[in-house]
């Protein structure tokens, strides 16, 4: 396969809190390649938006990237080298501030917020934040911007893109302002676009309109995608490759259909397993027991152990890495579990542990504060 | 509508609607309704109500679950407050346990809550963060002046475990609980007063997946121990599939389809239903995606469509009798009106537009003549007038914009009642609730049809 | 709907209230114990003088009847008479307004021309020094009675430094042969900026104080806002994301906050006024309560009322103006 | 005065430590020991109360000597000119300076002032007006302005328009204009000034309340509680009222510091405390006969007022960064 667009590797990026640190991606690798939509997948919590702010170099204090490497077309986003003292410091190579705001942002990466009602900012028209954002990343005049604007929206199937031009945003319904935000991204003719959860707010058929919208889009444009989002529907409607995050882990990565059909984590199929169907009337749902643990404080072993149905006793012991688990000339399915024999860590020999899987609801609160008054 | 919807006019039913409204004044204040023109008489007092529910009737039977669906907007928790009376009805009636909770306020209406309950759709929301789980659960049964202060604090406890949370838990602010879990103890508070009835408003959409599965399990099972009647609002069909005996659709403010859940879901006889289910994601990369979607936005509520209110994105909105066009020219006739009233296009030369929009069948008669006015009309960037001619003369003479449609059609799959709210199902209902003078009215042109002039 | 049919809403609006101003400074001015005419006449005069006298004043009407009357006449401009000038209350009034608009509007210009730029650097350098500064300053600004700042100006810079004068105003636009020591109307107006110097500051402090604060906290909210992060994502340079994007959503609290300020400065150009011997409407109501000149009181109290009011108005429309989803959904 | 009223409606607070968003925290933050918990923690909000706290108890001290001891303390500490009308000493300034009246003397640590009594003195009996009428004008106003405000909010409708009306034209008039003009018709001594500044404090508190009282009654847990079938009186109780606790409390702090203001204005303009009264607004306004030569005069009322309000702006400041009201969110 030729060289990735993008390629992550063991991506840590922490909070530090009062209260302690949060690992809120822990050691994350994926690749993205020209042309693809790569999905990134988990329920709240898991990491995904600090991992696609991570990527731009957006995120807010008190987070801090810590470690790990970002490449974006052979250019170094993010990479520490250490130093003459021991220290970890930038490489050289790293872009500065600068060189990320001129060169990457909106130019190179672009992204769609998850809420289209507060990305737009109120006081300006739809078509005067367009242009700026196109006159900054595509060295066009006003007047260009605004034609390009005009047409983008109008790709984007805004009606009556020119009067609408000059419209502010509270006169756009919620489907209508996340077409703005992809006309957006798009407009800027980004190599890489991240959408974060972009249609997690809007109506199914709104969503089904959208989703239709940006195949065509990615498909003309032959841009990249990296689509976050926890509905697998989505991820089965949209994606190419996928990402399954667990708690600022990637479990499982995957082409979309084996994914679905040779599903390799019990999370994953956990996941799956757990909704409910529009397609065919289910007698009972099988719900993943347990919620998420805090990523400030997260199990030791594998994260997924405490919910999971699989659990041994060598899952509370061992931590496991991904692992490719394709065989040869298959697509790379990576997983990590270790009752899959590529781990060999004597999961067969284990036994089983009781978990919140079994344990019932009362299990599972989060630890924080729930004495004080 | 009151001949055949609601589907059911079963007087043994536990909660039945009639002809339920809901409308919002949209604006408040002493003097917000007074407007300013530039022209005399310079002042005048606008009535800008929204529409949020709009003549709606169902009942629910004792034990059963209705589902009811609509996207954002479409008045489902609007309408589920007014059943509550937590809302007052504009007009109509909410029948429960044989009492007029229209008609009801004050202390007599108080006293009907405590068989009649609701859950809410943040489980953040609503909990007061400054009570402590057990007072929470206690509180409506103090309301209610049911038991002591022992018993209910026993009672209390006994539900929490019901509900699937640790008694011990009785002391702890709502906080230390995750959504799930919040949400749990909502159910808790609901199920102390031992309701009837309990309504919904899309309990389990704030929630992760995997969280919501746990919920609705747990919902199932205490409607069985209790012997619970459910309202269940949702957006999500998948959700509704579940949990649902029978399923309302709903948009705009009125109900469109109501049948049983399988009827619903395998032989959905409105548009809508139809469109709603094609949007539905499947969570399988081989299903092949969702196909013909729809297009356009819903209208405003204040001043919603005339006869069938689905009809401005309807994808099978029916020819009116003055035409003959065939089936297609007549689709082509539809889909350039509304390119046309969202000015989707740019070009304005007729006979590129005849060859985008009418390049397999052109309409011929009085409709071609029509078309060609409108399409002079672009041609001198008068799309006003252009827009005028194909809304009034094509989208307005439609049977779906002069009749408020109504019908009852045979269920295929169950024994249950199927209603329907489309003109297409004229022909195979069983009854109808149809001021025929409109339908008729349509068929001859010029005709004074009261409702068409919305 | 238009900017025009918004600003006949807000006037249409602020009908009641003026005529409850009008009502509660009547009652008011009607409780005032003593008789005015006492004060006029001495402390014997003959009945008959009385009477005529309070008939001239319509004294000896009823209570209910005096009030219609004095509302119509609020209504037609006419503010009865003030006894103790012996002249109409309007002219009173029109005579000093000006007076105390100038140092209104000149407190406000001070106010708000330093505390953006202060609000806006506090915002921008979070916890850093420059940040503290500000917040002392404007914690003093706003802890600080605003004649007590005029006493120290004074001593300070007119007393030891004798860089201003003490008291005392001269209007721009007065005519130069009535002002001592200036020739041509540039003079005038040089002496009418020297005059105005400490006043301004005196009364500007509170409101640069509060702008301040309101500036910054608004300015922390919404350089957080979601706008904010996506023109950072866009490769929007900072001090254009500062001083464009975060900083006009920013401004609507501070409006808001101007508006109600008014109130604030209204009461205090009355102590400004009195610290530095300002002939304002400040004094003059002082001068009106003294004398018991309740017809005079009436007036001048409801024309603070007036000006708050109107103000108000002109911040409503300001921010209507910079907030496009006002004239959508207002109230 | 409004601005902070509309601080707190705006939500906009001060917020200084915001966590930044780091995922999944959940802290306790209800109860009155929580409070006190925070007030603890936040170092402005220490210092507030320090400050506070000091003024109280120097104003308590005041009192008790005024009113126990009839100024026993003041006159056995400090020389008091009417106990020796002979030798009475003008308008020194304090120790260590010297003016045209003389040198600074150590029994009169800040000076005299124009009658010769002694500057210490009167500025720390000053505090027992300031603070009493300071605590009672917010008392007044918070009474009137929850009442209205609560019973707007609840029921809305036209109780709601009228009680709106009325407020708001009471705010319509610049408070100083309004207060003097109600002095001026019922009397001109403290007890109306207070009741005057606790009248203008009625709008700011009603409409922090209704619109605190609207956005609670407009929460789910209140709408669970109607639709559970609470009563409207518990609703009130124990939900509206326990929830809007933390910014009426800001609020409450912040309105003494400003009836402070407002009353040494009155003061100075000869509203409010008559003489022989020490009051703070009271010397200065008598000070300013003799700020060319005695400057000193008018500094130190002015620094003790300013002390006293810095110290609830700050105690107000730090409870608002302390009770973040945005902790619904």
């Amino acid at each position: 396969m030729s060289e990735p667009l993008l390629s992550v590797r063991d991506l840590k990026t922490q909070f530090f809190t009062e209260d302690g640190t949060v690992r809120a991606v822990d050691g994350i690798s994926f690749d993205v390649h020209e042309g693809e939509i790569v999905g990134l997948v988990g329920e709240s919590g898991a990491g995904k938006s600090v991992a696609t702010s991570s990527i731009l170099r957006l995120v807010d204090s008190p987070g801090e990237i810590v470690g790990g490497e970002i490449e974006f077309k052979g250019e170094t986003i993010f990479g520490l080298e250490e130093g003459d003292d021991g220290e970890l410091r930038p490489r050289d190579q790293m872009l500065t501030e600068t060189e990320m705001r001129k060169r990457i942002r909106g130019r190179e990466i672009a992204i769609i917020f998850q809420d289209p009602m507060e990305s737009l900012n109120p006081v300006f028209t739809i078509g005067g934040q367009l242009r700026e954002f196109i006159e900054i990343n595509r060295d066009l005049d006003a007047g260009e911007a605004k034609q390009e604007a005009i047409d983008m929206l109008r790709e984007v199937g805004i009606p009556a893109p020119e009067s609408r031009y000059d419209e502010y945003p509270h006169q756009f319904s919620g489907g209508m302002r996340q077409r703005v935000l992809i006309a957006m991204a798009l407009a800027c003719q980004p190599d890489l676009i991240i959408a974060d959860e972009p249609t997690t707010a809007l109506d199914v058929t709104v969503e089904g309109e959208i989703l239709e919208m940006v195949k065509d889009l990615q498909e003309k444009y032959d841009t990249s995608f990296i689509w976050v989002t926890h509905d697998m529907s989505v991820v089965a409607e949209i994606c190419d490759r996928v990402n399954v995050m667990y708690l600022g882990e990637i479990i499982e990565q995957a082409e979309v259909d084996d994914l679905f059909y040779d599903t390799k984590h019990p999370y994953t199929s956990a996941l799956l397993d757990s909704m409910p169907r529009p397609d065919e009337t289910l007698d009972e749902l099988r719900p993943i027991q347990g919620v998420m643990p805090e990523a400030i404080d997260p199990p030791a072993g594998c994260r997924f152990h405490s919910r999971c149905p699989e659990a041994r006793e060598v899952c509370r012991e061992v931590h496991p890495e991904p692992r490719d688990l394709s065989e040869a000339g298959e697509a790379p399915h990576t997983a990590a579990c270790v009752k899959h024999d590529a781990f060999d860590v004597g999961y067969d020999e284990s036994p089983p542990i009781e978990t919140r899987a079994t344990g019932g609801f009362s299990a599972g609160f989060t630890e924080t504060g729930g004495e004080a008054e | 509508m009151t001949e055949v919807g609601p589907p059911e006019s079963d007087p043994e039913a536990l909660l039945q609607v009639r002809d339920l409204c809901k409308y919002f004044d949209n604006e408040s204040g002493l003097l917000a309704g007074v407007q300013f023109d530039d022209e005399f008489p310079y002042v005048s007092r606008s009535t800008s109500d929204v529409r949020a529910v709009d003549g709606v009737s169902f009942d629910i039977k004792e034990g059963e679950t209705l589902g009811l669906v609509g996207e954002s907007g479409c008045g489902k928790s609007t309408l589920a407050r007014t059943v509550l009376r937590l809302l007052e009805p504009t007009s109509g009636s909410v029948y429960f346990q044989g009492e007029d909770l229209a008609s009801l306020s004050g202390e007599p209406l108080r006293r009907m809550r405590k068989d009649m309950q609701m859950i809410f759709q943040d489980p953040q929301s609503s909990l007061d963060p400054r009570m402590k789980v057990g007072p929470i659960v206690e509180e409506p049964m103090k309301a209610h002046d049911m038991l002591d202060e022992e018993g209910r604090e026993a009672r209390a406890k006994e539900l929490l475990e019901k509900v699937g949370l640790d008694p011990q838990h009785y002391n702890r602010y709502p906080h230390a609980f995750s959504g799930g879990q919040r949400q749990r103890v909502n159910l808790a508070r609901a199920l102390s007063v031992n309701p009837d009835f309990i309504v919904c408003d899309e309990p389990v959409s704030a929630l992760d997946v995997s969280i919501q599965a746990q919920v609705l399990n747990t919902m199932e099972e205490l409607q069985e121990e209790f012997d619970l009647t459910y309202l269940f609002i949702a957006h999500d069909l998948s959700v509704i599939r579940h949990i649902s005996d029978r399923v309302a659709v709903m948009y705009l403010g009125n109900i469109v389809e109501l049948a049983d859940k399988e009827e619903l879901f395998e032989n959905p006889k409105h548009p809508y239903t139809r469109a709603l289910l094609d949007a539905i994601p499947v969570p399988d990369p081989r299903s092949g995606g969702r196909t013909a979607l729809l297009s356009g936005d819903v209208p405003s509520p204040i001043d919603p469509p005339s006869g069938c209110r689905f009809r401005t994105r309807c994808p099978k909105v029916i020819q009116p009798d003055e035409y003959d066009m065939t089936e297609e020219a007549w689709r082509n006739v539809v889909t350039f009106q509304r390119a046309v009233e969202r000015r989707s296009f740019e070009e304005t030369d007729p006979d590129a537009l005849r060859s985008r929009f009418f390049d397999d069948a052109l309409p011929s008669g009085d409709a071609g003549t029509l078309l060609d006015e409108a399409l002079g009309h672009v041609e001198r960037d008068e799309f006003e007038d252009a827009e005028r001619i194909l809304v009034e003369r094509f989208a307005d003479q439609s049977v779906c914009a002069t009749a408020t449609p109504a019908y009852e059609v045979p269920s295929d799959r169950t024994d249950g009642r199927h209603y329907a709210a489309c003109h297409l199902r004229r022909d195979e209902a069983v009854a109808s609730a149809v001021d025929e003078a409109a339908v008729g009215g349509a068929v001859r042109p010029g005709a004074e049809a009261p409702e068409a002039d919305d | 709907m238009s900017l025009l049919r918004y600003t006949l809403r807000r006037i249409a609006q602020a009908i009641p209230v003026l005529i409850g101003i009008v009502t509660i400074t009547f009652f008011l001015a009607n409780q005032i114990p003593g008789d005015p005419v006492d004060i006029m006449l001495g402390p014997t005069p003959a009945q008959e003088q009385v009477e005529a006298i309070r008939a001239q004043y319509g004294l000896d009407r009823p209570i209910h009847e005096r009030y219609l009357t004095y509302l119509a006449g609020v209504a037609t401009g006419d503010l009865g008479l003030s006894i103790y000038y012996d002249r109409p209350v309007l002219e009173m009034i029109l005579l000093r307004l000006p007076v105390t608009l100038l140092l209104m509007l000149s407190a406000f210009a001070f106010a708000i021309v330093t505390a953006i730029p202060l609000g806006v650097i506090s915002a921008k350098r979070r916890n850093e020094p420059a940040d503290h500064v500000s917040r002392i300053v404007s914690l003093i600004g706003v802890s600080t009675p605003s004649f007590w700042i005029g006493l120290v100006l004074i001593i300070v810079f007119a007393f030891h430094l004798g860089w201003f004068p003490a008291r005392g105003l001269v209007l721009p636009w007065e005519n130069p042969a009535d002002v001592r020591g200036a020739a041509t109307q540039f003079e005038v107006i040089r002496q009418s900026v020297h005059h105005l110097f400490l006043p301004m500051i005196g009364l500007g402090t509170l409101q640069m104080a509060q702008i301040t604060r309101i500036e910054r906290s608004s300015m922390v909210d919404s350089l957080q806002g979601e706008y904010v992060k996506l023109a950072r994502a866009y490769g929007v340079p900072e001090s254009t994301i500062v001083r464009k994007h975060a900083f006009q959503v920013a401004q609507l609290p501070v409006i808001t906050i101007i508006g109600l300020g008014l109130s604030t400065a209204l009461g205090g150009a009355v102590l400004t006024e009195t610290v530095f011997e300002i002939q304002g409407m400040g004094r003059l109501i002082i001068t009106a309560i003294n004398n018991q000149d309740y017809q005079l009181i009436m007036g001048t109290t409801l024309v603070f009322g007036f000006v708050y009011v109107i103000g108000v108005i002109i911040t409503d429309i300001t921010y209507s103006y910079l907030d496009p989803r006002v004239t959508y959904g207002d109230d | 005065m409004s601005i902070n009223s509309a601080t707190s409606d705006d939500d906009t607070p001060d917020g200084d430590d915001e966590s930044g968003g780091g995922p999944g925290e959940v802290e306790a933050r209800v109860g009155l020991r929580y409070t006190l918990k925070q007030v603890r923690q936040d170092t402005t909000a220490r210092i507030g109360t320090y400050i506070v706290g000091f003024i109280t108890f120097v104003a308590a001290f005041a009192a008790f000597d005024y009113y126990v001891l009839d100024y026993a303390i003041a006159e056995a500490l400090l020389y008091n000119p009417e106990a020796d009308p002979q030798n009475v000493r003008r308008l020194l300034p304090p120790v260590g300076l010297e003016n045209q009246f003389g040198q600074g003397v150590i029994e009169h640590p800040l000076g005299t002032d124009h009658r010769g009594r002694d500057i210490l003195s009167r500025t720390i009996y000053g505090t027992r007006i300031a603070m009493t009428v300071g605590f009672l004008a917010t008392a007044i106003g918070l009474g009137g302005g929850t009442v209205i405000g609560a019973v707007s909010g609840y029921y809305g409708g036209w109780i709601d328009d009228v009680l709106q009306r009325v407020t708001e034209t009471i705010y319509a008039i610049p408070f100083l204009v309004l207060v003097i003009a109600f002095m001026t018709a019922f009397g001109r001594d403290l007890t109306f000034a207070m009741i005057g500044v606790g009248i203008t404090a009625v709008p700011v508190f009603n409409r922090l309340i209704r619109s605190r009282v609207v956005s609670i009654r407009e929460e789910d847990y209140v709408e669970a509680a109607r639709a559970a079938g609470v009563k409207d009186r518990n609703i009130i109780f124990r939900h509206i009222i326990p929830n809007s606790f933390a910014p009426v409390l800001v609020q409450a702090t912040l309105q003494v510091g400003v009836s402070i203001l407002i009353v040494a204005g009155l003061s100075f303009l000869g509203f409010g405390a008559q003489p022989p009264t020490p009051s703070w607004g009271q010397m200065l306004s008598a000070s300013r006969g003799y700020m060319l030569p005695a400057p000193t005069f008018s500094i130190f009322p002015g620094i003790a007022i300013l002390i006293t309000v810095i110290g609830f702006n700050i105690l107000g400041d730090g409870l608002q960064d302390a009770l973040d009201p945005r902790i619904n969110n």
